[in-house]
């Protein structure tokens, strides 16, 4: 079974290593201010103990005042597994730290997001539209949205 | 006057009647509907024999719908295809576009001027039959460059661009593997070789057969040699721009030269027409089968290559393989004209299969790509 | 003398015979050397996630079958399962154990066709595909005698399957299993050692295993670049824990490996049916769901080893009838990430049958 | 030093294409031969059980398209409803078959038949009479076992490769 890391213990840890940067933490999943995502993913990927080399999934889910990123960790070393969240606010512009330069995993995954949500990934390499095409008025994965 | 070779006697051709059946025009004309004849119906029976054979490797019927077993489906195919509209992409180079199936034509067309159907029995006994294949074979590529350059494709072009590259590297191996039969029947004319075969020579050959049936394949582009029409990477090659009445010349190329080169084998390897019982002209379109049934069959089998692996497979296996062939050979002819042909068989066969274990040392995997 | 080269531009795809669906290839060309590639994806995006968003939870799983054309049955396990984690739904063991045999025939029948097309991009004539499909057919027979369709099943339902197997069923799937074995022989003994395919595929486009990690690679591209990691051994879902199996694995990471890894695969699978029949316990089939889940408030992800990696569904309720979000994480967009460095020194040959050795299907790709 | 790859591989692979054109082919021709489909088989039509409903539009609930078309009118003699208009567009269904499996009175199969292609679009919009069940209808034993029992086994490949004629 891959085992799921109690998510307040690496809250914690995090916390420690840059103050400030866990919003709250709950049984499921912690959320992180965005400001610290790429250190404390750089911090999640490369601690021995933690070795999270895998990432999963990143999504993005649509909460009307705010867009929540769900970002899915696995260590494929220790067989365990870690869930957080980030929040972006603003529905024009709203922008996150790429994790691409992380995990290349997240390459195409952020640009769907971007392309079906809208939000801006700082960093990423090519981030253009993926499924859409270039001039795609709107982002349709937005509960707002009405084709 | 009778040549003797091998312990076998061959009779001087000078002596045939020159001009069967009558007047040099009328043997001309006859030929040349003989020829014409031969060539389309063989050309339709390949079509069906193909794709049904293909069919049946593949656990498939084929067509079966148009007349019995479906034998009328080329006929259908011919009608469907000359009645299509012809499409001329809007920035091709339209005289170029028109004239390359022409071009592409009628060498393949020519090259049954020197196929003998029975003893004596062709358009024309060249003295230098095997060259005159040899070099007409050839004109093809221009057409079909023509078609590559003409169409505006970007696909046609890699398409034409590896026809020319691959007929060029394999006319080499081809050439040499072919003076090894002329060696041992001592003539370049065709009908000359058959008389010369009381054993077929893919038996004192074995090694000059592979090499003519490999390299040939490739000059044809067949399966596995399909390169410039490999439809999984550049959709249809040098032909994608094609469509209607060009287009079945090309198809028609396609098949006539595959008909050539099965005639050329079954001449110069397997004895045209000489066989027990059953009429010259018929023993030479069973030969022909026999080598066609064996490329649908490769074809059936083989993925295809790539294109530096066609260029390595001609310059370091097929061409050093035919060079050693032909020195033996010759070595065969000067220093044991009369020894057993079974023995001699039996010897050629031992080296055949020495030199490919031997050559698939140069066997190897992963190399192909580039640094960019 | 040098010669002077110009790279021209060549778009592979949307139409071309080898882009298993529509997909584009923006490939820069030296010649015939891959210079630079960009995929283009989209063609065939119908916007699912956003459909789920308007459809009740039962009525999302016909849209699953649409995701992975090609393995309708694992899409619907896949979705099924995060609708039971969120809503708190037993499977009877029953159900648990005929989903584990349709999902690893779902597999075999996924890899004779990724297999197949592998090899058809090789330009094998059609030879190798239309034997595997053959042998698909049979697999296709079984499904269609369970639930009446041949590609979107649609089979699979909260809390077990929609009905139960007919009794003709088992027997048909006892004679599949003992032919199976004999066929993947055969397709061995015609492909494996051929020098052709050696040629071609071993050593060609090669996915280091670090990469494939970083990339996110799953499924046979991970594992054929020699990373033992299956979810049905690392987070075994259902009661795949209860059977013996290999997890087969590459050395090279190349196409080759690729391809060996998805034959021994099926092999595996077959192992895993044997067991699984041979333990199939009776009871319900399905236990008692409502006809609309209004699962709490919540979120919940499970994924599956699909036939294309690690198929993962996510499901954000907010107790409606209707999932507030609803997410796939697409085995087969992942693995293309490293799709332009494995692409770009090679030919166009190459290009070809590297895409088709990732085995990706465009429905899932683009959602 | 190790032989190999000198064309043992290619041999090999040509000895599996030649036994396979000695085996017998596995199509089918279509027209004139036919395969019985599965007993449960989803075919493109659904048939309504005029009498067994009762016009609750459980199937337009779950149809996940939104292709059922049901139009009632309340009867204040005997307290039911009537159903005036019964209307599936099979052109935008996708035969899931999920209203067979919801309807509460067993009064909606999936059809046995498969060949309903259509010239027109509106054509395969299938009326209210156009899907009442009656005796020459086949219906599907979808959902429905003992209605499965009853059909003809299906042709299986693993089987039979083909049916001689």
């Amino acid at each position: 079974m891959t085992a799921v890391l109690s998510p307040r213990n690496i809250a914690d840890r995090l916390e420690k290593e840059f103050p400030g940067s866990i919003v709250s933490s709950d049984d499921n999943s912690f959320e992180m201010n965005s400001t610290f995502l790429v250190p404390a993913a750089r911090f999640l990927k490369d601690t021995p103990g933690l070795d999270f080399d895998f990432l999963s999934y990143i999504t993005g889910i649509d909460r009307y005042d705010h867009f929540e990123l769900v970002y899915h960790l696995v260590s494929l070393k220790h067989n365990h597994s870690l869930t957080f969240k980030v929040r972006c606010y603003g529905r024009d512009n709203p922008s996150a730290p790429s994790l691409t330069p992380v995990w290349r995993g997240a390459d195409f995954q952020e640009r769907e997001i971007f392309d079906l949500l809208g939000v801006r990934f700082e960093g990423h390499p090519n981030l253009k539209r993926i499924v859409l095409w270039e001039g795609f008025d709107g982002h349709p994965l937005r509960k707002d949205f009405l084709g | 006057m009778n040549i003797v070779y091998h312990g076998i006697a061959v009779p001087d051709m000078k002596q045939l009647p020159p001009d069967w059946p009558g007047g040099f025009f009328w043997h001309w004309l006859v030929f040349t509907v003989i020829i014409f004849t031969f060539v389309f119906t063989l050309v339709m029976a390949f079509t069906w024999v193909e794709r049904r054979g293909l069919g049946r490797m593949q656990s498939r019927l084929g067509p079966n719908r148009a007349g019995p077993f479906g034998i009328l489906q080329p006929v259908a195919d011919a009608i469907k295809v000359l009645l299509k509209e012809d499409i001329v992409p809007s920035r091709s180079d339209r005289i170029v576009h028109w004239l390359a199936p022409v071009v592409a034509f009628f060498p393949a067309l020519l090259i049954f001027a020197v196929v003998p159907f029975q003893n004596g029995a062709l358009l024309a006994d060249l003295d230098i039959g095997i060259l005159y294949v040899v070099a007409i074979s050839s004109v093809s590529t221009v057409g079909i460059f023509m078609a590559g350059w003409g169409s505006s494709n970007k696909f046609s072009l890699l398409g034409a661009m590896r026809n020319v590259a691959a007929v060029v590297s394999y006319e080499m191996p081809l050439v040499l593997a072919v003076i090894g039969v002329v060696l041992i029947a001592g003539s370049l004319s065709m009908n000359q070789i058959v008389l010369a075969q009381d054993i077929p020579l893919i038996l004192l050959q074995p090694l000059g057969f592979l090499i003519v049936f490999i390299a040939g394949c490739a000059e044809i582009n067949r399966s596995p040699f399909d390169l410039m029409e490999a439809d999984s990477e550049i959709v249809a090659g040098f032909h994608t721009e094609y469509s209607g009445m060009k287009f079945a010349m090309f198809y028609l190329v396609e098949y006539a030269e595959a008909l050539a080169l099965s005639a050329i084998i079954a001449t110069l390897f397997l004895g045209g027409w000489r066989g027990p019982v059953l009429p010259p002209w018929l023993w030479l379109v069973i030969k022909v089968f026999a080598v066609f049934f064996l490329m649908v069959w490769t074809r059936t089998t083989l993925p295809r290559i790539r294109i530096d692996q066609l260029m390595a497979l001609a310059w370091k296996f097929l061409f050093p393989l035919a060079l050693i062939n032909l020195a033996i050979t010759g070595l065969q002819v000067v220093a044991w004209p009369d020894a057993l042909p079974w023995t001699m068989i039996i010897v050629n066969f031992a080296i055949a299969a020495v030199l490919i274990v031997l050559w698939s040392r140069l066997f190897k995997v992963g190399w192909g790509r580039v640094e960019v | 003398m040098t010669l002077k080269t110009e790279p021209f531009v060549v778009n592979i795809g949307p139409q071309h015979p080898s882009t298993h669906g529509v997909f584009r290839l923006r490939t820069t060309l030296d010649g015939e050397v891959i210079v630079d590639v960009e995929p283009i994806f989209g063609y065939l995006h119908r916007g699912i996630e956003k459909l789920a968003e308007e459809r009740t939870y039962g009525g999302i799983i016909p849209l699953t079958d649409r995701l992975d054309y090609l393995a309708s049955m694992s899409n619907n396990m896949g979705y099924c399962m995060a609708v039971e984690k969120l809503a708190g739904i037993e499977v009877p063991e029953r159900a648990e154990y005929l989903r584990v045999i349709l999902a690893e025939l779902q597999r075999i029948a996924s890899h004779l066709i990724g297999v197949g097309a592998f090899f058809n991009d090789l330009g094998a004539m059609m030879t190798p595909i239309v034997y595997m499909i053959r042998e698909r057919e049979k697999i296709v027979d079984l499904f269609e005698m369970l639930c009446g369709q041949r590609l979107t099943y649609n089979f699979m339902r909260f809390g077990g399957l929609s009905q139960d197997i007919p009794e003709e069923f088992l027997p048909a799937l006892r004679k599949f299993l003992d032919q199976m074995p004999r066929f993947i022989d055969e397709y061995d003994q015609l492909l494996m050692d051929n020098e052709i395919v050696l040629a071609r595929s071993k050593d060609v486009g090669v996915l280091p295993a670090e990469t494939a990690i970083n990339i996110s690679a799953s499924g046979p591209v991970l594992r054929g670049s020699g990373v033992k990691w299956d979810i049905r051994k690392a987070d075994p879902y259902s009661v795949y824990d209860r059977f013996e199996f290999d997890i087969p694995t590459g050395t090279a990471g190349d196409a080759y490996d690729r391809y060996r890894v998805k034959v021994e695969e099926m092999r595996q699978s077959l192992r895993i049916i044997e067991q699984a029949v041979a333990q199939l316990p009776g009871g319900p089939f399905r236990s008692k769901v409502p006809f609309l889940v209004r699962p709490p408030v919540g979120e919940a992800y499970a994924h599956i080893e699909s036939a294309r990696g690690d198929l993962g569904f996510y499901l954000v309720s907010d107790n409606s009838i209707a999932p507030y979000r609803f997410h796939v994480r697409a085995p087969s967009l992942i693995n293309l990430t490293a799709l332009r460095e494995m692409l770009i020194g090679w030919k166009v040959a190459d290009a070809i049958i590297i895409f088709g050795s990732i085995d990706i299907v465009m429905g899932e790709v683009d959602r | 030093m190790k032989f190999d790859h000198f064309g043992i591989g290619i041999a090999k692979g040509m000895a599996v294409t030649l036994k396979n054109l000695f085996r017998r082919p596995v199509t089918v021709q279509y027209p004139e031969q036919r395969l019985n489909t599965s007993r449960r088989i989803r075919g493109n039509e659904l048939v309504w059980s005029k009498e067994k409903c009762t016009g609750c539009a459980t199937c337009a609930k779950a149809c996940p398209q939104g292709v059922i078309n049901i139009e009632t009118s309340a009867n204040p003699d005997n307290n039911k409803y009537e159903v005036k208009k019964y209307e599936v567009d099979t052109g935008y269904c996708i035969f899931c078959a999920l209203c067979v499996e919801a309807c509460p009175f067993n009064a909606l199969y999936m059809g046995y038949d498969y060949e309903r292609a259509r010239y027109r679009r509106g054509e395969l919009v299938q009326s209210r009479d156009m899907m009442t069940e009656t005796p020459e209808k086949h219906v599907s034993g979808y959902f429905f076992p003992d209605r499965a029992a009853s059909l003809p086994l299906q042709t299986l490949l693993v089987e039979k490769i083909t049916e001689e004629e």
